[in-house]
């Protein structure tokens, strides 16, 4: 018998630190399949964000380096332009990436900086004990939207994929989830081609993971994984949103 | 012919597997691990394919998958 | 005149930076420091290197964090209310231990306030104006000549200490012209083995400043307690007209040199007048002070603020019979000399004449 | 030797190139010297000065409330400036732009040019600077006018060096004023 | 039991600052204090009050600069990375005169750190972290009930001086439970004549900081430091166990709490040890501490952090021949009372028993 | 005769510090005109930004906050917030909110804050003499783009009304020009729109006005002015991007 | 009188809610308390530890380095905290999780508590920690049993108002398991 | 018949008032004002329309239009 699914090399065999049903265990395995497929454990310098992800170091075999609290983009370029053979990548959650960090974000994009960015959007501060994030959905309770996300003074959830898909700067945009078995064989099709975009040399690719947090969703894991589909897929339709095959820049 | 092996001590007893498997054969036990999660077990072996939907869907990579 | 070019302060920093092995700059414009982004953006080209102006201090200071990783020489500059902006990012980058250069050409605030000069961050700068018990050290240049040896000086402590090192000046350091004399730089040796480049061939590497397991954080911040010690070797200061002197005044950066003045005059009136200039305002020259407290009894601190230095002068020698006095100029003006013998000649006659 | 100088007037009327040109004249001698412009906050227009000081020694303060020396190319520059001037020192006025009757300082030398009228003859207005700067040097001998004029090639930017010989026409003309009165 | 509540830190402070009025709160989450926003979020509705989770610590203080402008009572909070990242903001509001609190329930540095107490924010809470000259009052609370009651008064000196307070706390004071009891607030009296409300019959008002014409910026810095001055008022400390006391332990804060236990350990054991607790960090008890040195010759500095409150102690008594020692724990861990009463004995044996 | 065209009351009579020909000076006469028009000077509170317009507070004769350089947006949030009544608008420039504001606004914009927001586009920092903006055009010559800009190190010049547009919590997105009495008639009236939505309490307005600084294009007011009409509006299209008549909230 | 224990163990043993029960049974008791949590930095699971003062008089450090008491409720806590107990202190041990020959430290009164056993009997083993709790009250005499009954109404949020009989039951269970020894 | 007035002293010379001018009647002299700008004048009153581009266009409302 033939082993047909293993740990990948590239992801350090070490327990996670993540509550039960909860995504960022499996986007770390994407993340880490690919850096094996595309050899890159060699060659990759990873920008840990400030969230539940924040010990991105600890699961992923290559070099890593912590950015503060939504800087992960401005981190990212900078190691990028100083070395700029390497494969680079953050690895950013909601709160990091379209609160704190919204000016970093989308320069970097506009930029085009050739970085590979992961953004998990679980609708949430995970980290924090589960407060309203950018992302969080319209009446969704948190512990600082405690009657419900009201768009009138909380604003509405922000569609990040969307806003970078209009910066001319970038060149792969998607949004994908891992609430089964279907879409996570898509995402992994994707988070490829976010790869390949840097590897080639084409510039600013960009995936946004719908995720599941059971623990500040207050739900079990399989209810929080079905979330997903149900209410977080109808307003963050998942697809690819650019990809433009022209040499980045 | 096909297996699927479970790395108990690193189940968090999520049930993800179990959403995942397309014949049904997974499910939670009530056996308790040493970090205190009930974990997830096969209860028929012989129906698996070996479609690895299962240990794709794990977010703690406890399944590994034989063919 | 081959070598002697006149120029102005804010392009002999940028022109030390490149020299001392510069070649990453990320910035945000903001006066009065403009001149440095704007040469950066003209020659750092030249050399190879990458200019970037960032969409904000935070994003600039977070980018030379990313750069320094790697090992590279990277600097950021900005003024005043930018510093404020970077000061997490400094925090950040001392408790991962990543080298890196800042300059301060400050300006007057709080607030917007205007362009003038003004020593108005010294706290800021010397005390770390960010979260946390950490320091930089921080160099104060005087003359033009100075912001370009003292910032190619910055970049191999920065290296050596694995810290951000910051180059506190102001306006009129920035603005003023001089003639400089370039030299070459000689690079310091010693192999970088923390930096991040890719795992090739060997086991990964971190760079962070989180540390949460028992214990661990206090052990972090006495190594870098220690380090900061050992800074110390490092403390610089310069002094004139110490010969019988009955009053020293104690200044830094810009007020300094205008003091150079107003102390040979007052020399020429017969004043035993000297003038203490420390260079390092971290690590502070106490020791420095303190010796020389023993044969000098008057002490006064010229600031370009309300009084900011003027503690670290009273913490040097304040603890014998010393006298500690200070003349202060709010940040929005800059004193003349004569206006500052005035100062100096009421301490003088007050202490050294009663 | 010490000299320091103030030079002012409104933006535009090139009053931070005559320092800059100064101050190269004095390399030139090997001179020790320092420049220090003070603009104002709008890009355009409002009020430019700038501060040099020559010295055989090192020089301390790059500023100076008393100067030696100012060349005021304006009325408010002037009234700014005029009484700061130390006694016996020498105050140069743009005579074109600010009328004779204004000048009334006591204990001080003066100096009015009448630029525009000069730089006219040598063929251009704006070549008014050059001629109040050659005046001001040939009055106080801080430098040679020889240095002054060989000072134009480092300070101006490589674009205007075509029009270095107009400069130095421009400078010779005010020197001439001063020597002989017209 | 009826007034007496069990609350918790966090939300002993944003109950005290409903009470006082504050119907305004922005902020961003961060660990340790989330309780206060979330508290905030819950009950700030019932009074009719407005919470806004902003995108940023930097947004945050900027949103309360704007209410604030209005005469609104508005607070914001965080832990030291975040308020690393208000500095600029805070400095803004100095300038403009622009009153708000802000609570730092800090955690370790540098960096991110950790989430265990820590003073290693002392100096920038003190001193400024941001650029200029400013300062801001600075308040100590070392229980729930302070917590809750200075608060309250923040508020009331924000109003007074218009100029923004500084609660500083830290993880430890924010988490632990406590009763409380609460009491009504006292409106002071006062009306506002200088808030942006629109210019309805009258001439059009204006909050800014930005001075440009000659010696403006110069003069309001002077006034503002005439204005610092004055906070003098305000100074409040606490003390326990002088009478007698040969060796006086001065702290603040968590650790001022955790020394309430040691102290009175080393009392019981005969040693004679005093504790003077600093409430305002800034102004500083200088004169208090000075008086009391013309009694006790030996007085030793605790800390949560390497070394920072112990300047001010050394300059309040340092100028006689009185002796400072320093304890400091750097962030990441608490000592116990037991832990600091070996230190305490260290010092109590050299100094007093020798 | 009758006086057809005269200074707005809502505008002090003090000359502008503008340099020659910059439209600034149009444009806060434009913002006057409509604070007269909607009898709003007993009403108004201006948030001045960081830029040339600093000043603002000199010729408005409204109550003035003056924000730290890019924050005008947050600035004014917590203004309107805590005076719903009031009439509240923010005057920014693209260094300002397209730069390091980029987070304040779009999260301002995405919370719908009733506020009006009267953004200047002149393709550079003016007050700090004339370096890169977000908004530079491709090739375009400024103090740190000396040898014009290029996308693949500085980025593309960014369209704010279209990301504006983007986000849901708008009400009203528009970019207009002054550049002629044609364009400067059509910028009035949809600046008045602007200002119809926060009166009638529609939500977020936001108006881009494309302007010129001669100063540091290097060109003649004349030159400049054409300038807009030849190479900004190609790039940057003149219309208005939302309208959302439904009751903002 | 002067009491000072810490509760801990995993995440979800209800170890906070047992400290926030004690510290209002002695408000109850007009005594001045003071209860500090520790948390790690997982949301779920990790260890998790509080820290409960009782005192007469004013309550000086709200930490603690060696407890009067120590309630364990696993393993990891008893390693941690058990040697932490002061001489002839009380450790409390969740015997449920805590292998008998695991508890040997010298100079210590020990209750072994088998809490899941008893928490079945009152008829949920969720109410482990009450039995518990209430053994812990009975043995240390630090509050009334009755004074912890009663404090579950202030501690317990109101949505679980409905299970108090059930956990009152559960520390009668435990209290009574240290008067007649099971 | 219209007519417009000029503020001089506010005048920056700028020109756009020309630019803006569908007559074509307006013009920047040689005429330079206190703070140094040369100003904008009218050459032929009479051809004015009174459409007010030009006092719309001026950045530094110079023109007043009469008609
Ligand atoms: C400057 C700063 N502000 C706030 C925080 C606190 N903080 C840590 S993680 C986080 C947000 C986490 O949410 P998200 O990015 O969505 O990631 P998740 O935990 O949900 O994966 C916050 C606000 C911080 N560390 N630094
Ligand atoms: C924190 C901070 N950074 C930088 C500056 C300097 N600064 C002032 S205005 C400005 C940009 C001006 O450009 P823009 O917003 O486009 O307005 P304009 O002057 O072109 O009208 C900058 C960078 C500042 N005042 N504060
Ligand atoms: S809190 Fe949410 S995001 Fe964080 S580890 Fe737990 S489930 Fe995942
Ligand atoms: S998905 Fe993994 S962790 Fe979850 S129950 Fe199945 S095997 Fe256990
Ligand atoms: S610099 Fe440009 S934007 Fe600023 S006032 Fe001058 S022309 Fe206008
Ligand atoms: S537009 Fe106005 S400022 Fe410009 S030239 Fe015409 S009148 Fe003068």
């Amino acid at each position: 018998m033939k082993q047909i699914f293993k740990r990948p090399k590239a992801l350090v065999d070490v327990p996670f630190h993540f509550c039960p049903g909860c995504h960022h265990g499996i986007i770390h395995r994407l993340v880490a399949e690919c850096i094996d497929r595309y050899k890159l454990r060699g060659s990759t310098i990873g920008v840990a964000s400030v969230g539940c992800s924040v010990f991105l170091y600890d699961y992923m075999d290559v070099d890593v380096l912590e950015a503060p609290h939504g800087r992960a983009a401005a981190v990212a370029t900078g190691v990028k332009r100083a070395c700029p053979s390497n494969f680079v990548f953050t690895y950013q959650g909601d709160g990091d990436l379209a609160a704190i960090g919204t000016a970093e974000i989308v320069h970097a994009a506009n930029r085009g900086e050739h970085i590979t960015v992961v953004f998990v959007n679980n609708t949430v501060f995970g980290m924090t004990g589960g407060q309203m994030a950018p992302t969080t959905m319209e009446g969704q309770e948190t512990t600082t939207t405690p009657f419900g996300r009201e768009p009138g003074t909380n604003g509405y959830p922000i569609k990040m994929a969307e806003v970078m898909a209009e910066l001319t700067g970038t060149t792969f945009v998607a949004r994908v989830a891992v609430d089964n078995p279907k879409n996570l064989m898509r995402a992994k099709k994707v988070l490829r081609r976010a790869f390949e975009t840097q590897i080639k040399g084409k510039g600013f690719s960009f995936v946004e993971f719908l995720s599941a947090c059971p623990t500040n969703w207050k739900m079990s894991p399989e209810r929080a994984t079905r979330r997903i589909g149900e209410e977080m897929v109808p307003y963050f339709p998942l697809g690819i949103f650019k990809e433009d095959n022209a040499s980045g820049v | 012919m096909a297996k699927v092996k479970f790395r108990e001590e690193r189940c968090k007893g999520c049930g993800l597997c179990v959403m995942a498997c397309p014949k049904g054969i997974l499910r939670v036990s009530s056996r308790i691990n040493r970090s205190g999660y009930p974990v997830a077990e096969v209860q028929d072996m012989e129906a698996c394919t070996g479609c690895t939907f299962c240990a794709e869907m794990c977010p703690d990579v406890v399944i590994t998958v034989f063919k | 005149m081959a070598e002697i070019e006149f120029v102005k302060g804010n392009e002999a920093i940028a022109m030390g930076a490149i020299e001392a092995g510069c070649r990453f700059y990320f910035g945000y414009p903001i006066t009065p420091q403009n001149d440095i982004p704007e040469y950066m953006s003209r020659h750092l080209p030249e050399v190879g290197g990458t200019f970037i102006q960032a969409e904000s201090e935070i994003a600039s200071i977070n980018m030379m964090l990313g750069a320094g990783a790697t090992g590279a020489r990277a600097m950021t500059s900005s003024s005043s209310p930018g510093i404020s902006l970077k000061q997490e990012g400094i925090s950040y980058m001392c408790g991962s231990q990543i080298p890196g250069v800042i300059i301060n050409m400050s300006r007057s605030g709080p607030g917007l306030g205007g362009i003038s000069p003004s020593q108005g961050d010294y706290f800021q700068a010397t005390r770390g104006g960010g979260h946390g018990d950490y320091r930089t050290i921080v160099l104060a240049p005087y003359s033009v000549q100075e912001n370009y040896d003292l910032t190619m000086k910055a970049f191999d402590l920065a290296d050596k200490y694995r810290n951000p090192v910051v180059v506190l000046g102001d306006a009129l350091l920035g603005q003023m012209k001089e003639p400089l004399r370039r030299h070459k730089y000689r690079k310091k040796k010693g192999e970088k083995d923390w930096i991040l480049t890719g795992a090739k061939g060997r086991s990964p590497r971190l760079l962070k400043s989180l540390y949460l397991s028992e214990g661990e954080l206090t052990e972090h911040n006495w190594r870098l307690y220690r380090k900061y010690q050992r800074m110390k070797r490092e403390i610089m200061y310069k002094v004139e007209f110490l010969e019988g002197a009955k009053l020293v005044v104690v200044a830094f950066g810009s007020v300094a040199r205008i003091l150079k003045s107003t102390v040979a005059m007052a020399r020429d009136k017969g004043m035993k007048v000297g003038l203490f200039r420390p260079v390092t305002l971290y690590p502070f020259p106490y020791a420095a002070l303190d010796k020389l407290s023993h044969k000098v009894r008057n002490f006064m601190a010229v600031e370009l603020n309300t009084g900011q230095m003027v503690e670290d002068v009273k913490l040097a020698v304040g603890h014998k019979k010393n006298q500690v006095d200070f003349y202060g100029r709010p940040p929005g003006s800059i004193p003349s000399p004569d206006e500052l013998l005035e100062e100096i000649k009421k301490v003088y006659n007050k202490r050294v004449k009663k | 030797m010490y000299f320091d100088c103030i030079i002012a007037g409104f933006g535009g009327q090139g009053v931070m190139v005559m320092g800059n040109i100064l101050a190269y004249a004095a390399i030139r001698e090997k001179k020790k010297v320092t420049y220090m412009p003070v603009y104002g906050v709008e890009m355009r227009g409002g009020t430019a000065n700038c501060t040099v000081v020559v010295s055989d020694r090192e020089i301390g303060s790059p500023i100076i409330q008393r100067p030696v020396c100012a060349i005021v190319m304006n009325l408010p520059s002037l009234e700014k400036f005029g009484p700061r001037v130390r006694k016996g020192g020498l105050l140069v006025v743009n005579a074109s732009l600010v009328p004779e009757e204004e000048i009334r300082f006591r204990g001080l030398q003066t100096l009015s040019v009448p630029s525009r009228e000069l730089a006219l003859e040598v063929g251009n207005e704006r070549l008014a600077n050059m001629v109040v700067l050659g005046a001001a040097v040939q009055k106080s001998g801080v430098v040679h006018l020889r240095s002054l004029k060989k000072a134009l090639y480092p300070a101006l930017d490589r674009r205007y060096h075509k029009m270095i010989d107009m400069n130095m026409k421009a400078m010779d003309r005010g020197a001439q004023f001063v020597e002989k009165g017209r």
